[in-house]
């Protein structure tokens, strides 16, 4: 692990996260959406570390909770866009020409649509809540890990340690569980810490322009909300949740680096 | 006389991640003027770093750290890098092994000839070109103007190992260095390419060093041979006496080998 | 006989169209017929794009013939699976670089149930001990080892379930000299000790001339020549397999 | 090389009918149902919003009936009105099509005039000062959420420093100014857009420049130009360079999504009047035949995107050009 510093820092800034994101009520000192009436716009004192916001809230503790929207959309995304990744990558790669050839067009045309476009779009149809985002950036990003696993699939399809397992006699799965897997579960490991990292980004952009997590549920994004009206006022209302978001994917950056160095 | 290449204890290291590996350790080797000589050994010898590191121009983890490279008496290690541009392709020229994968695919095979030819004879381009065509046509490529205007990916292997010759002849060298220069082609074109080597050779005259591992090509085109073994020239002497009486153990391995399964 | 192969045609497709059918394709097989005498070793020579690895591929149903019948006599092969194996040229490219060797040893032990779970490490052990390597190989990585050693493990392998037929498809093509000499030796001696079948394909008339007892001369997927290795090389038939040794003297 | 073009033109048709489905298929989530936003405010309202999207999408008639009738629609570019202002979509879009598509592309050249000189110093000097730096700057840059960035960079330089202005196109008395003026004024005004949405393509293009140019430096074709006596710097500008632009010209083609999409943030966060802040507005509004018309349109800036990429890397690689 020491001569491998990027997984080293990415897991400890992800572990770090993720326990303050599971023991939130434990650790944040107050509740997210108490308000402290003496304390409105206060800057970073004792008794509010990061400061209060407008209406008085204690800023820690709701980027604490925060930290659970986020966590939980990113990995709860790409669970999803892994998910039909593998499925339709996988029949692209395996089961011939016909179904290669419409998986792979109809991913070409959903990588047509920008991410964000689409997405806003579908928000705009459908209640904005948290689960809806994480089922519709689920649903617009399958593409790349779908294009990724078809490649990995047919690349060792040709290569002929895959045709001398046919010939020993060994049969699909097994070839798809002993060899197919274990060779293809690196590349789409990066991929998806890569896009728990973009789902994270897209959560809080979505949360920023008011059309993601709705207030007073407390995401990153949406605490920025308030940023734009106090920026000259309240500094801290606009960096600490900016920093939150940048460390965490630079998190998930520093862990894609750092699996990249493993499989070589 | 003198010989027009003289190579004294030449050493050189690879410095890789975490350990230094010798690839060439103190080569002694001649070639005179009009001759044929031969540098055989097996993959791993050193025997094409000991050709690169003649005019220098190793890979970037090499390092040559001993040794004398004497052409026509002055030393091309001790030489400014400036001074080396016109001793490459101007007397020392290469022929190397695919020619498909060391010929720019971007650039026509004309355009690779003439460039060689502007730089060194500073011609006007017209006039590279003619020469160029003409080059061409003396290695028997039928439509000289059809390949000169192609590209790589539109020509045989051994029409692009013919291209590669007359670049590689393009300003007259006195040694031209084959590094196994028909390895990739099929046995029927393999003998076209060396008939054509050694008509050149006769007449244009140049001194020819040529590497290979097959014993059969050696022992038809060389009056020399040295054979390479881990990084040493374990033996060398003519070409008869070689085959007739190989005193290392690895050459009487290689001999053994040949009169098995290498000649007809 | 072994094996007879009768009029098999394999066509290969150019230019995928994007949706109709391919418009132009290569012919890789060209109605080949031939007969495999049980304990011989059938040599087949030709060069690149001749059609051989096709062949090979085809023998072992790793590629369907387009027409055309491969008939084994199921006194020698009855169970296909077990009784045909194959080894490649790329030693690189044969192991599964993140399968230890004991692991891509006992593969097909498991498939074929060869011997129950606790004997594999003893049948693996052997098997590296027949082709020369030590126990030592068992627990590394194929990156861990050279070329010539790798084409050992991977005849390791295809000795586990006991094959009739063995088809090397250019087994030494990418190794050095001696070491094709000294794999040579161990592919004759194997054929010995396991009363084993050979198609032997290359594109060095002499390493076929060294092991070959009948040979099939191949270009563009059709067969020119079939003689015994003695005859086509003193008194070679065909013109295409004159030019072909006048190349290699 | 022409049918190589007229291949990807014919490829292009089977892509545009399915974007045309999926848009379809996305928008028609909508007219079944409307937001709880509505509805919590005023039932009145909504029943109206009701009544005008039966009436906009032919909601009575079967599904692919609508989707026809739909794509005649679009096909004769008549995109339907806005529910805001009941002006028709497509006179909206036209006008600010300059906008984005102009921003975009200066951020475009921005990040090719210097990540492309960036990538090639951080490969000669592999592993020096500036590779390291470059290296951790866009990692960093990649990281960092692009609207925070614009947000932090609003507060220094705008309001802490006053150099820049802080949103609009052009100042107040823009039409006063006499036409250099003019030009001056909105590219003052442009300094921070433009900067901020160019930042990831500066990280992502310098650092596969980089890798480009360390990947054809070690080619097997440098070894022949260095045995031709050639200069370090004709091998690099000349065999490497050329061979290592290759993958750049696709990526220029490939990021127009990504432009697109960023655009809705800088354009909203900046004040900028283009399809992006039209597009979050129609979003708020719930305009759905506004939001169909820019997810469209979105959708074929991309498929042109991709053409103009695919034509340019067959321009540039004889390989393709000459099969």
């Amino acid at each position: 692990m020491k001569d491998n510093p990027y997984l080293f820092w990415g897991l400890a800034i992800i572990l770090m996260l993720s326990a303050t994101a599971l023991f939130a009520p434990l650790i944040s000192p107050f509740d997210p959406s108490s308000i402290d009436s003496q304390g409105l716009l206060m800057a970073p004192c004792a008794r509010h570390p990061l400061g209060t916001d407008g209406l008085g809230r204690d800023l820690l503790s709701r980027m604490i909770y925060g930290a659970r929207i986020s966590l939980s959309v990113g990995i709860i995304a790409v669970g999803i866009s892994i998910l039909l990744g593998l499925i339709l990558g996988s029949c692209a790669g395996f089961y011939g020409r016909i179904a290669d050839a419409l998986i792979m067009r109809f991913a070409d045309i959903m990588l047509c649509f920008p991410t964000f476009f689409l997405i806003l779009a579908v928000i705009a149809v459908v209640e904005p809540s948290i689960y809806n985002i994480m089922i519709v950036i689920g649903l617009t990003s399958w593409m790349g890990p779908a294009r990724l696993i078809r490649g990995e699939i047919l690349s060792l399809k040709e290569r002929e340690f895959i045709q001398a397992e046919r010939a020993l006699g060994a049969s699909d799965a097994r070839i798809i569980i002993r060899h197919l897997v274990p060779n293809a579960v690196g590349p789409v490991l990066v991929n998806a810490t890569l896009g728990i990292a973009g789902a994270i980004l897209l959560e809080s952009s979505l949360s920023f322009l008011g059309l993601g997590v709705q207030p007073p549920v407390p995401s990153w994004g949406n605490i920025l909300i308030e940023s734009k009206s106090t920026l000259g006022i309240a500094w801290w209302i606009t960096v600490f949740p900016g920093l939150a978001i940048l460390i965490t994917i630079l998190g998930f950056n520093f862990i894609a680096e750092g699996l990249k160095k493993i499989i070589g | 006389m003198s010989p027009l290449l003289e190579v004294k204890g030449l050493k050189v290291d690879f410095h890789l991640e975490n350990r230094i590996v010798h690839a060439v350790e103190g080569v002694d080797l001649q070639v005179r003027r009009n001759e044929t000589v031969v540098l055989a050994g097996e993959s791993g010898s050193g025997k094409t770093i000991t050709t690169l590191a003649l005019t220098r121009i190793l890979p970037a983890p090499a390092r040559i750290v001993a040794g004398q490279v004497l052409l026509e008496g002055r030393d091309m290690l001790a030489l400014e890098e400036k001074k080396l541009y016109s001793i490459r392709g101007g007397v020392i020229a290469y022929i190397f092994q695919e020619p498909a994968s060391f010929l720019n695919p971007v650039l026509t095979i004309g355009e690779q000839i003439v460039e060689a030819v502007i730089w060194h004879q500073r011609l006007g381009r017209q006039e590279a070109q003619d020469q160029g065509r003409e080059l061409l046509r003396q290695v028997r490529i039928a439509e000289a103007d059809r390949v000169f205007n192609s590209f790589p990916h539109q020509l045989s292997g051994g029409m692009n190992q013919r291209a590669f010759i007359a670049m590689a002849l393009a300003c007259k060298p006195s040694l031209l260095i084959a590094d196994e220069p028909t390895t990739s082609l099929d046995v029927t074109i393999e003998a076209e390419i060396l008939k054509l080597l050694t008509e050149l050779k006769e007449k244009v005259g140049f001194s020819l060093l040529f590497i290979t591992h097959n014993l059969a090509i050696a022992r038809k085109i060389s009056q020399r041979i040295y054979v390479m073994y881990r990084g040493r020239v374990v033996e060398n002497g003519l070409t008869e006496d070689i085959f007739k009486d190989p005193k290392h153990f690895h050459t009487r391995e290689l001999i053994a080998a040949y009169h098995k399964i290498g000649k007809l | 006989m072994i094996l007879e192969a009768v009029d098999i045609s394999k066509k290969f497709p150019v230019e995928k169209g994007m949706f109709g059918p391919a418009s132009a394709r290569t012919v890789a097989l060209d109605r080949v017929n031939f007969r495999l005498m049980e304990f011989t070793t059938l040599g087949i020579v030709g060069e690149s794009g001749s059609g051989k690895t096709t062949l090979a591929r085809v023998l072992l149903g790793l590629i369907p013939a387009d027409s055309g019948t491969i008939r084994f006599n199921d006194a020698f092969i009855s169970d296909f699976r077990k009784d045909v194996q194959i080894i490649f040229q790329n030693p690189y490219n044969s192991l599964d670089p993140k399968m230890r060797i004991k692991d891509a040893l006992y593969e097909p032990l498991i498939i074929h149930s060869v011997c129950p779970r606790r004997e594999m490490r003893g049948k693996a052990s052997e098997l590296l001990r027949i082709v020369g390597l030590d126990d030592a190989a068992m627990e590394r990585y194929p990156s861990q080892f050279s070329g010539g050693q790798r084409q050992r493990i991977c005849i390791a392998r295809a000795l586990a379930c006991g094959p009739k037929l063995l088809v090397l498809d250019e087994p030494i093509s990418s190794l050095d000299l001696t070491i094709q000499a000294k794999l040579l030796d161990l592919f004759v001696e194997l054929k010995e000790k396991f009363r084993l079948t050979y198609i032997f394909i290359s594109h060095n008339l002499s390493v076929i001339r060294h092991i070959a007892d009948t040979v099939l001369v191949m270009k563009h997927g059709r067969v020119v020549e079939h003689a015994a290795a003695h005859d086509l090389f003193e008194r070679p038939a065909a013109e295409y397999t004159r030019q072909l040794l006048e190349a290699a003297r | 090389m022409l049918n190589y073009i007229i291949k990807r033109f014919l490829g292009m048709i089977p892509v545009l009918f399915g974007v045309s489905i999926v848009s379809f298929a996305v928008i028609s989530l909508a007219p079944g149902r409307f937001s709880s936003l509505d509805q919590a405010m005023n039932p009145k309202v909504s029943a109206q919003y009701q009544m005008r999207l039966n009436r906009a999408f032919n909601l009575d008639k079967p599904v692919h009936v609508r989707y026809f009738l739909w794509l005649k629609d679009l096909a004769r570019l008549d995109l339907g009105r806005s529910f805001v202002d009941n002006r028709p979509v497509a006179a909206k879009i036209l006008e600010r099509v300059p906008v984005t598509v102009g921003i975009n592309a200066l951020s475009l050249l921005v990040v090719f005039l210097v990540a492309i000189p960036v990538g090639i110093r951080a490969a000669t000097k592999e592993g020096g000062a500036f590779d390291t730096a470059t290296a951790v700057f866009s990692f960093v840059m990649l990281s960092v959420p692009a609207f925070w960035l614009a947000l932090l960079l609003m507060q220094l330089f705008c309001i802490h420093l006053g150099w820049l202005p802080i949103s609009g196109l052009h100042s107040l008395d823009f039409d006063y100014f006499p036409p250099v003026r003019r030009f001056l004024d909105v590219a003052w005004h442009l300094i921070l857009p433009v900067f901020v949405s160019s930042v990831a393509g500066l990280a992502v293009i310098s650092r596969y420049m980089r890798s480009s140019i360390l990947e054809a430096l070690q080619q097997p074709y440098i070894y022949t130009a260095l045995a031709k006596g050639l200069p370090q710097r004709t091998v690099l500008y000349k065999h490497a360079l050329r061979n290592a632009l290759l993958p750049i010209v696709t990526l220029a083609g490939l990021s127009i999504p990504g432009l697109l999409g960023g655009s809705v943030i800088f354009e909203s966060i900046f004040a900028l009047p283009g399809l992006g802040q039209l597009f979050f507005q129609a979003v708020m509004a719930r305009d759905i035949p506004l939001i169909m018309a820019e997810v469209v349109l979105g959708a074929l800036l991309t498929v042109a995107g991709n053409l103009i990429a695919d034509i340019s890397y067959a321009c540039v690689d004889p390989r393709i050009r000459y099969k």
